[in-house]
């Protein structure tokens, strides 16, 4: 017997009257993994974090952590399990400082960490490289410096899997880079597993051990980076078909 | 190293220790007349009050104009408590009604998923139902004609210490939520509850409880209110106006701080009285017109006026011309 | 002790000059001041062979309870007035005059008719407006002569509607007791109570139509009544008694009806301008009201403000001295001459200190005018038995 | 065929709040040409599009149509001087029927007046459409909406008209059909300016494309240049 | 049998009277998505326009229609202007857009009592009691004008709303408002005049009211808490929604009389709002926008 992975999906769909929005998507994630999930908008992949993160109930299917059922539980209890998501449009609570908005993360992860939630709070910012505005409301910081937070908020809850929706879209390139160096010393060095929703191709392809690609709700296709690219339906759906006819692999 | 704006040292509590100690002494200097100490002793009642709907309309920025429920249920509870046979003894009673109204605005649990004017509204609607129906419950209201309670000569000048004891404690109670991580929790479902749920709050459980505290405080209050004016009837303690002068109060002082609604309270109840002697023609439209102007231009009222202010006045102090410091 | 050297008699009132009831509120202003400065006129009250002026001190309650309380908490408190005057409407009396008994200060009113109020074993609150009960008997009494002269039905069934506040429900006590007592001469068969400014009356009226009762006896302040009762015309409604008690004979009302709508509307007042068509205490006091306030005609609100003030003057010159406690005995002794209906005023400890006087009941004509019709020493005209409009 | 520029957008930054979107784009479209805006996902085809309609203006640059600025005019004044958009996603008032959605197109006072004959142009262009009239917009499929757009535009008489994406979610023969009305309708004295991710169809009907990349200029070329370049699959792919 | 009639004439005279209250109320709430707290100041202030106009000029309520409701048409212009148009829009604007509001209103009712003073005032005309026999109950002509109103008024405008392009402009603004903007519609306009309507609605409400009810400026309170019942149960913002609305509170309202207390009849409105805010929602009939 293989030991289960951390966490998983079986069939999962969510239809939003006709729509389809996610149909049947099965997914796995293993220990100290990075996953890239992409594909064209309105394919149905922040709709698939959220039913991983409990945010939304599933029309069917389940979802698996450890090959325990947590579907139908909510966010918040998720949460306190270790699956944490962040958003793709960036939702810090405003009037609160940046370190309170991550002291509200740090309460729930208390079980395992011994440290109090303020201090937790204060270590994660050091961390991410937010130490110095930790008094400032977050409508000062950048957008990157935002991201940054969204990302501490997050880790301040000691989380097992991290699912980051388009956390690098939006920022100039020089921020990118290091936001995508943060990923992966998120992976390094604390462990954490992570989901993540790209369209910066740069990013996923180099960041990501698997590829996951959804199309109309649809897996479409998964593999490595550089199979996903080369994959006929992948790149018709999604690359661009022009690309596919010129007959090259991408880098 | 690094300052924690919720980290308050204890000793950040003595000046308001001290206040309240002047505040309890001042009854027994001579200067002080019976009306100015109970017209003291209704700005403590409404401090209560404010700041108790300030923890569901600014700490959860669910705006309730059904507070009045809560207000009347506690009122009528110790009212009758007080009116029993074995008459219970008046903090009993009190504290009895606030349990009531606890427990009664529970039962508004359903409507916590209605955000925004929706919450606002169905507050609207639950407020003027139990207007009605306990107006039509004789037994327990009076009816129409309400309930008067035996006068106690001494009575209005204990509540000022009661009013007061319970105006600290709502304010203290006020301070360790705002600053504790219940607090932020509050503020986070405020800011966005799906949000707060990605980082793990129990949004459903907080509201509930700030809910019930909050209805329970109001209650309380309310049946202070009714051994202070020995006088009370359905029409007054269930309307609508009482369920707006606490939303008022809050918004004028400043909603989701802790300062605001006191504040608020002290002008509503002082203000008024001194529109009332002079202007009684004005006093509505001036509530209007700085209900309009802080909506438009100051969001957290007074107190956002104040702190605009305090920088004003420290920007001018730094600013060139004035000698600098060494 | 300061109070032994004053030059003038202090005397506290709030009135709700604004707010819902602040019409009335106005018309007890007037009552108030006409007596205040009838007595100002005449160099002020002897007290103890000392003429000294009286002050009103008047501040608006804004018809809400908490105000009426903590006005009179200041005025008591703050303003060191010496005697206090009602305001207007029974739940601010019964809020406010917690304040005067818990100050020992005597609280003199016309404006708090429920009888409650009078039920708390207060030792300073007089009233002088008689109990809203007794209106209704009152009725019941006119009414049980019309039945008695067989212009009524017997048994005959009654529809009683009331505004669900205290002055409502003493009025239905008032007709329910009475016809629990006729023996089966009279019928409740509908009770309802409605709320306050309420804005449709149209299920409650189609009720009492399938009911199909001989009296429609309604307790109900202006607005409601001229909503209701152009509801209950504009339904084709018609009864042979129909009341909506102390309201009907206001010019407002007949103007906002029409005369030949109202006609044969039957109301009891605390007191009319009627009553000065005879020598007495009510013509002195229609005359005065006439040439101070440009040739009006006072109602019965001024009538009780004016009266209010005159029992307490009274008192005040009885007693010959500013004490209160002097001053709260008089008050509970004094039998004085008066221009309310009976002649006399006096408080009985056995109705808590509130006058028991009669109701003058008086019925709307066809050419709008209100004669006083019950009881007979007072009657200016004679009442129709049942309205002749609905022969049914 | 190519005349003086009628539109000329001179190094625009745009921002959604203080996301950058457009850093310091340029482009340029000459009186009767088809001009392509090619890109994948995000790069910013679509704000550019909203720059030149002015749903969001740019916080830096220049937008000029036949030489004049547009930064002062607001954005519901632009379809006076014959810009329109055919948006993303449509965009239809899906409760308004197709007819109410057509009238609308032409709500303008200038063109007002012509309603009933450009009605009758453009159902004739689309006879589906006339099938549909009453139907409310939000029950057609993908294909009749996003020819219910084309059409609601075209009823303001547009000299230049902006399309993102037309292709996006219609079927292989709708994609011919909608390629086939662009080019009838450039042929028709129409200059067009057609955002794409369809590379190969883009590149069939216009003459010039640009290629843009995370909001800025990559490539510029003829269409034939672009077919032709090594590079332009790379940066397509944004890889 | 006969009383069931009785009771069903009043209920349809009653929604008729709902109706027109509502009407204003859910028009603005359907295309700005702001609750306007001052619609019951506005109907208080029609209510003293058409005293004023009856008293002064010796003109008929009905005939003073058009200039009342030009008045407030204006007033409704101008609080778009300078007030609402200042808010926040959507879910953040909720609160604060009906605090302001509230604002207004109470600035509404003491400028009516600084004009008016507080005592009641009623619009008699020579048919203010007029009743006319109908199938076997007699019926007010008054109320049957003011019914007569409640149904033209949606259905003029409806076709407002259908059939001219302001109309149309004003539906695919509460869908869409970008695509607005880009066939050349003002959306501010748009809005303002949308908000000039719904306020006019409200004066002619309040007009109506001062034929049937005497009123002061304290008037419209209980109006507006209909209002929202009705608005609600209708579903926010659809018209055809908010008559039947208006004819199932009535309804409810009327017959609730045979099995409780009347007095209590008012409450049975306010039970039904919650419990459709908490069940449905959208309302009875699901959202729609301006159907
Ligand atoms: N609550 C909802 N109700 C109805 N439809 C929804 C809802 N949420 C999402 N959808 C629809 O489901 C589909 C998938 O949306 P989703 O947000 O998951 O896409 P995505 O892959 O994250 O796209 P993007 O890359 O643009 O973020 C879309 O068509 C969207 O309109
Ligand atoms: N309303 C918005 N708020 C915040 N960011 C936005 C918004 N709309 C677009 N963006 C961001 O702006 C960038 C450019 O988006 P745009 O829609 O212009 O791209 P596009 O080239 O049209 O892409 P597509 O091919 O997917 O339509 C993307 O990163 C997107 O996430
Ligand atoms: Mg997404
Ligand atoms: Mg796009």
């Amino acid at each position: 017997m293989t030991k289960p992975p951390l966490l998983a999906t079986r069939a999962v769909s969510k239809h939003f009257g006709g729509l389809k929005a996610v149909d049947e998507v099965d997914l796995e994630l293993a220990q100290g993994e990075i996953l890239g999930v992409i594909g064209p908008n309105g394919a149905g992949k922040t709709t698939l974090f959220s039913l991983i993160a409990g945010s939304i109930q599933p029309t069917s299917g389940e979802v698996l952590m450890r090959g325990h059922e947590v579907s139908g539980r909510p966010a918040y209890r998720l949460v306190r399990a270790g699956v944490v998501r962040t958003h793709q449009l960036v939702r810090p609570f405003p009037n609160l400082t940046v370190a309170e908005n991550v002291t509200v993360g740090a309460i729930h992860g208390a079980w395992r960490d011994e440290a109090s939630p303020r201090a937790r709070a204060a270590e994660v910012l050091e961390f991410v490289g937010l130490a110095e505005r930790a008094n400032e409301l977050p409508g000062t910081l950048t957008l990157a410096g935002r991201k940054r937070l969204e990302l501490a908020r997050a880790l301040a809850i000691v989380p097992l899997v991290l699912m980051l929706d388009e956390v690098i879209a939006g920022v100039n390139p020089v921020e990118a880079m290091k936001l995508a160096a943060l990923i992966r010393r998120i992976r390094d060095e604390r462990g954490v597993s992570i989901v993540m929703i790209e369209h910066v191709m740069p990013a996923v392809m180099s960041l990501s051990d698997r590829i996951a690609v959804l199309d109309h709700g649809k897996k479409i296709a998964e593999g490595k980076p550089a199979e996903v690219a080369a994959n006929p339906l992948v790149v018709e759906a999604y690359l661009g078909k022009g690309a596919a006819e010129e007959g090259a692999t991408p880098a | 190293m690094r300052r924690w704006a919720a980290d308050v040292p204890f000793w950040s509590a003595v000046p308001f220790v001290i206040v309240v100690a002047a505040l309890a002494a001042l009854p027994l200097s001579l200067r002080i007349s019976p009306y100015e100490r109970n017209l003291v002793t209704v700005a403590f009642l409404m401090i209560s009050g404010a700041l108790a709907w300030n923890w569901m309309g600014g700490y959860l920025g669910q705006v309730s104009f059904g507070h009045a429920a809560m207000f009347g249920l506690g009122g009528f509870v110790a009212a009758r408590l007080m009116l029993h046979e074995n008459p219970a003894p008046a903090p009993i009673a009190w504290l009895l009604g606030g349990i009531a109204a606890g427990v009664f605005s529970l039962g508004a649990h359903p409507m916590l998923r209605l955000r925004g004017p929706y919450f606002s509204i169905a507050t609207i609607g639950v407020g003027e139902a139990s207007r009605l129906l306990f107006t039509y419950w004789e037994e327990f209201t009076g009816g129409a004609s309400g309930v008067s309670l035996p006068i106690d000569i001494g009575m209005k000048a204990r509540l000022y210490w009661w009013a007061l004891g319970l105006a600290a404690l709502v304010v203290t109670a006020s301070f360790v939520i705002r600053r504790s991580t219940l607090g932020l929790q509050l503020l986070a479902i405020k800011a966005d509850v799906d949000a707060a749920a990605d980082v793990g709050v129990n949004a459903t459980f907080y509201q509930d409880l700030v809910m019930v505290l909050s209805g329970a405080v109001v209650g309380i209050t309310g049946g202070l209110w009714a051994s202070f004016f020995s006088f009370i009837e359905p029409a007054d303690m269930f309307g609508f106006d009482r369920s707006i002068g606490f939303v008022l109060m809050s918004v004028i002082g400043g909603v989701g701080t802790v300062l605001g609604p006191v504040l608020g309270a002290v002008v509503f109840v002082l203000l008024r009285q001194f529109l009332l002697a002079s202007y009684p023609q004005l006093y509505l439209g001036l509530y209007g017109i700085l209900l309009i102007l802080i909506i438009l231009f100051e969001p957290l009222g007074l107190t956002g006026l104040g702190l605009r202010l305090a920088r004003a006045v420290r920007r001018r102090r730094r600013a060139p011309g004035v000698v600098a410091a060494p | 002790p300061a109070r032994a050297a004053k030059d003038r008699i202090l005397v506290g009132a709030t009135l709700p000059l604004t707010g819902s009831e602040a019409r009335v509120g106005g018309f007890f202003k007037e009552g108030y001041e006409l007596a205040f400065d009838e007595v100002n006129k005449k160099g002020g009250l002897d007290v103890g062979g000392k003429k000294l002026p009286v002050q009103l001190l008047l501040l608006d309650d804004t018809s809400t309870q908490a105000t009426a309380v903590s006005l009179a908490d200041r005025l008591v408190n703050s303003d060191k007035v010496d005697f206090l005057l009602g305001t207007y409407a029974s739940h601010l009396v019964e809020a406010q005059s917690t304040v005067a008994e818990e100050n020992k200060i005597p609280y003199v009113n016309g404006g708090g008719g429920a009888t409650k109020i009078y039920k708390r074993g207060f030792k300073y609150l007089f009233g002088l407006i008689s109990p809203v009960e007794l209106l209704g008997t009152t009725l019941m009494q006119w009414i049980d002569e019309q039945q008695k002269a067989g212009k009524l039905p017997k048994p005959a069934k009654i529809a009683l509607v009331w505004e669900n506040t205290a002055h409502g429900k003493d009025f239905r006590k008032g007709v329910s007791d009475f016809a629990q007592k006729s023996g089966g001469a009279y019928q409740v068969t509908v009770d309802e109570s409605f709320e306050l400014n309420g804005k449709d009356f149209g299920a409650l009226l189609g009720k009492v139509k399938a009911a199909g009762v001989d009296l429609f006896l309604v307790d109900a302040h202006l607005p409601d009544y001229i909503t209701m009762h152009r509801q209950y015309v504009g339904a084709g409604l018609c009864h042979k008694v129909v009341t909506y008690g102390a309201r009907g004979a206001e010019k407002d009302a007949i103007q906002a009806l029409g005369a030949d709508n109202t006609a044969y509307v039957l109301s009891g007042v605390w007191w009319s301008a009627q009553l000065a068509a005879k020598p007495g205490a009510s013509r002195d006091f229609v005359g005065a009201f006439k040439a101070k306030y440009g040739g009006r005609d006072p109602e019965w609100f001024q009538a009780l403000g004016y009266e209010t003030a005159r029992v307490l003057f009274t008192a005040i010159q009885q007693a010959g001295k500013l004490d209160r406690d002097a001053v709260r005995e008089k008050l509970q002794a004094l039998k004085m001459p008066s221009l309310l209906p009976g002649g006399t005023v006096e408080f009985k400890p056995e109705t808590g200190n509130q006058v028991q006087n009669p109701f003058v009941v008086q019925q709307n004509q066809k050419d709008g005018t209100a004669p006083i019709i019950f009881p007979k020493d007072a009657a200016t005209g004679t009442g129709t038995g049942a309205n002749p409009k609905c022969a049914k | 065929m190519t005349g003086a520029p009628m539109l000329e957008v001179d190094g625009i930054d745009v921002f959604y709040g203080d996301v950058q979107v457009l850093y310091g784009l340029s482009l340029e479209v000459r009186e009767g040409e088809i001009v392509t805006l090619l890109g994948s996902n995000g790069a910013g085809k679509t704000t550019t599009l909203r720059a030149i309609s002015g749903l969001r203006p740019p916080r830096k640059g220049e937008i000029r149509f036949r030489g004049r600025s547009l930064a002062s005019l607001p954005a519901a004044r632009r379809a006076e001087l014959g810009i329109a958009l055919v948006p993303e996603g449509r965009e239809l008032w899906p409760q308004l029927t197709v007819r109410e959605n057509l009238d609308l197109g032409a709500y303008h006072p200038r063109v007002r007046a012509n309603a009933a004959r450009n009605l009758e142009t453009v159902l004739a262009m689309f006879p589906r459409l006339r099938e549909r009239s009453s139907q409310v917009a939000g029950s057609l499929s993908g294909g009749e909406q996003q020819m219910c757009a084309i059409a609601r535009a075209l009823m303001s008489e547009p000299t230049f008209l902006m399309l993102d994406e037309p292709s996006l979610g219609l079927a292989p023969v709708l994609v011919e059909q909608v390629m086939r009305t662009v080019a009838e309708l450039h042929a028709s004295g129409i200059t067009v300016l057609l955002v794409e991710q369809n590379l190969r169809k883009a590149l069939e009907v216009a003459q010039r494309g640009t290629v843009i990349e995370t909001g800025r200029v990559r490539l510029e070329g003829t269409s034939a240049e672009l077919s032709r370049n090594p590079e332009i699959r790379a940066a397509y792919l944004g890889i | 049998m006969d009383r069931f009639v009785d009771l069903a004439v009043s209920a349809v005279l009653l929604a008729g009277l709902y109706a027109t209250m509502a009407y204003g109320l859910g028009l603005i709430y359907g295309v700005l998505r702001v609750v306007n707290l001052a619609h019951g100041g506005v109907i208080m202030a029609g209510a003293y326009l058409g005293w004023i106009l009856h008293g002064w000029a010796g003109l008929d309520p009905y005939l003073s229609i058009p200039l009342v409701v030009g008045a407030t048409f204006l007033l409704g212009m101008a609080m778009y202007r300078v007030l609402v148009r200042h808010l926040p829009r959507g879910p953040a604007g909720g609160p604060a857009s009906l605090l302001l509001l509230f604002g207004v209103w109470l600035v509404l009712r003491n400028v009516a009592y600084l004009l008016f003073t507080g005592n009641d005032q009623v619009i008699r005309t020579s048919y203010s009691t007029h009743a006319l026999p109908l199938l076997g109950s007699f019926v007010s002509v008054n109320r049957l004008a003011v019914l007569a109103i409640a149904v033209v008024t949606p259905a003029l405008l409806h076709l407002v709303l259908r059939r001219t392009y302001l109309g149309r402009a004003i539906r695919a603004v509460a869908q869409n408002a970008d695509s607005c903007t880009l066939v050349g519609i003002d959306v501010e306009r748009i809005y303002t005049l949308t908000f000039g309507i719904g306020t006019a609605l409200a004066g002619l409400a309040g007009l109506l009211s001062a034929t049937i009810f005497s009123f002061n400026p304290g008037f419209g309170s209980g109006e507006l808490l209909k209002s929202f019942v009705v608005v609600v149960l209708g579903g926010l913002g659809s018209v055809f929604g908010t008559g039947v609305a208006a004819l199932i509170l009535a309804i409810v309202e009327v017959f609730a009389i045979l099995v409780m207390p009347s007095y209590l009849t008012a409450a049975v409105g306010f039970v039904m709002l919650v419990l459709v805010l908490v069940l449905r929602p959208g309302g009875l009939f699901g959202q729609r926008v301006l159907g």
